[in-house]
């Protein structure tokens, strides 16, 4: 199916792609009250509902409702090229109709340079290596290229005991799960309700983590409930009273 | 032939490159003017259609090719295509680079009305196009390379037709607005 | 020249190794006979000492070669590319051959701690070392060339700069061999 008969339904406008177009270009439909998102899901459920994508005519679509975002944005923010270059709808519409002529240049240079690969695939270039004796320079013409400095850098490098690899940052977890949740069921016995916060103050990031593991332990096996009000407030745990005194 | 041509070919045949007049001058040792006799000699020699292998002019150089009359015997032997045709999106990025260049990735995009990284990607892979240093907004740059001119057989850039043949004639430009306008016309009309 | 011989010449300029006759066949998709008529007229062709190019019967086949009549100027102009800067690794073969020398290339390996093939090939075939016989236990061992020496500006062997002088640390004592075989088995362990 060609684009311009995309049939759209939008706020202020039904009926196809190509008609819509024409009114923008016409001025008789303010483009500002367009919803571009709503042509663009349409025409994403239109491809899906057919289920076959038509190269030709998605790379239209995609020139076109391009064009027309970029000319929308522009009329949102008058001025916005910096030179008090306002566009006026019709001038607008003048540049659609540029950009759309300027790029039918290159899509024909396009196929001209598709045309000529083709002509030009039986030419084949030579590719071997270049012959071994070549591959030197001779002694005769030979003159000082390198520093012996280099050399004896690299040698003093080599030399080099390299340090022993340092592991401290793989220290092993100090903690394990089975300790964390000793620790919770501890805080919940003595007091009921507790920060997450204080049961980790003090504690390395390792253990804070193991220690919200427990937690969640701790919830599935429903000893405890706990309530954040949002992302990044404190977080409050407390027994569940049936299971309090397990 | 004499001597200069037998070394010309002999060059010629070795470089994995094309080789300008002058370079050839140079590793010969003789004058411009001597090389560009020799080429004529040699051009004699690989006349087009009696040969198996001709003499092109690409990329600013002259290199010694393969005849179409060998492709197919050529892909039998290599047993892979030359060159990976290109997509359309390759092609229009390709064709964009080469009139504007050095142009950026967004001015490719600006043209196209589409973002073409993957095209462009592609395209700096294959070795058709490379950097060319940066906008004074910072964007890449971009431009043809010497593989480009070599695999569409064009001797220089100057030898890219003139762009402004592939614009629409103003009857077509017209037409197509035109087209536009009645056809939102009959649509109004009908609804 | 006829169509057979045309795509004859075509295959054996793209070819890198030498064609035997039957593999000329299959590939222009002709029988073998046919192939060495071809061949025949292609040697009219590149008769010796009219051409810059040679058609060569080597063991392997046939293959096209240049002329010894253009050797002075291919080298004029293919060798000046070859003192491209080194890479670390080839930095690092090399000094290793040039102060320890002659050395095996399994040694070169156990100092750097990583295999040193490609670096070690690509300096043998720039010419900046050579080997030089085999060790006790079979390995081939490597010296550095005249080459190496006019390159780095060296009057000789003795001219290469005292390694103490770049030594991290030298209150370690000993052999600068042993030395380097040990800083090397650190780093292949750390590795």
């Amino acid at each position: 199916m060609p684009v311009a008969s995309l049939d759209l339904d939008l706020e202020v406008f039904q009926g196809p792609f190509d008609l819509l177009l024409t009114l923008v270009l016409r001025e008789e439909v303010d483009l500002l009250e367009v919803d571009l998102a709503e042509v663009v899901l349409a025409y994403v459920a239109h491809l899906e509902q057919t289920g076959e994508l038509d190269l030709e005519a998605a790379t239209e679509f995609l020139v076109l409702i391009a064009a027309l975002l970029e000319l929308k944005s522009r009329l949102m923010l008058p001025g916005g090229e910096g030179e008090g270059l306002e566009w006026e709808p019709h001038e607008a519409a003048e540049e659609l109709l540029a950009r759309m002529l300027e790029y039918s240049r290159y899509r024909r240079a396009a196929e001209f340079l598709h045309a000529r690969l083709a002509t030009e695939t039986g030419f084949r270039y030579r590719s071997a290596p270049i012959p071994r004796a070549l591959r030197r320079v001779s002694l005769e013409v030979a003159e000082q290229a390198y520093e012996p400095e280099q050399l004896g850098r690299a040698v003093g490098d080599l030399l080099r005991t390299p340090p022993p690899l340092d592991l401290r940052h793989m220290a092993r977890p100090r903690v394990t799960v089975e300790q964390r949740l000793q620790y919770l069921r501890e805080l919940l016995r003595s007091r009921g309700r507790f920060a997450f916060d204080e049961a980790v103050e003090g504690s390395d990031r390792l253990t804070q983590a193991i220690t919200l593991f427990a937690l969640l332990e701790l919830y599935k096996a429903g000893e405890a409930d706990w309530e954040q009000r949002a992302p990044f407030e404190p977080i409050t745990v407390t027994a569940r009273s049936s299971e309090g005194t397990a | 032939m004499n001597e200069l041509a037998r070394i010309v070919e002999a060059l010629l045949f070795l470089s994995p490159e094309p080789l300008s007049a002058s370079e050839l001058a140079d590793a010969a040792e003789v004058g411009e003017g001597e090389v560009v006799e020799a080429l004529a000699r040699l051009r004699e020699h690989y006349a087009d259609g009696f040969r198996g292998v001709v003499l092109r002019e690409v990329a600013g150089g002259f290199t010694l090719a393969t005849d179409p009359v060998a492709e197919r015997a050529a892909r039998r032997l290599l047993a892979r295509p030359r060159t990976p045709p290109l997509t359309q999106a390759q092609a229009e990025c390709l064709a964009i680079t080469a009139y504007l260049q050095p142009v950026s990735r967004p001015e490719i995009a600006r043209i196209r009305g589409v973002a073409s990284e993957s095209a462009v990607g592609t395209l700096l892979e294959r070795g058709l196009i490379e950097e060319a240093g940066r906008s004074r907004f910072g964007a890449i740059l971009y431009r043809t390379t010497d593989l480009f001119q070599k695999l569409f057989g064009l001797s220089g850039l100057d030898a890219l037709p003139d762009p402004a043949g592939f614009d629409p004639s103003p009857e077509e430009a017209g037409e197509l607005r035109e087209r536009l306008l009645r056809a939102g016309e009959q649509r109004a009309g009908a609804g």
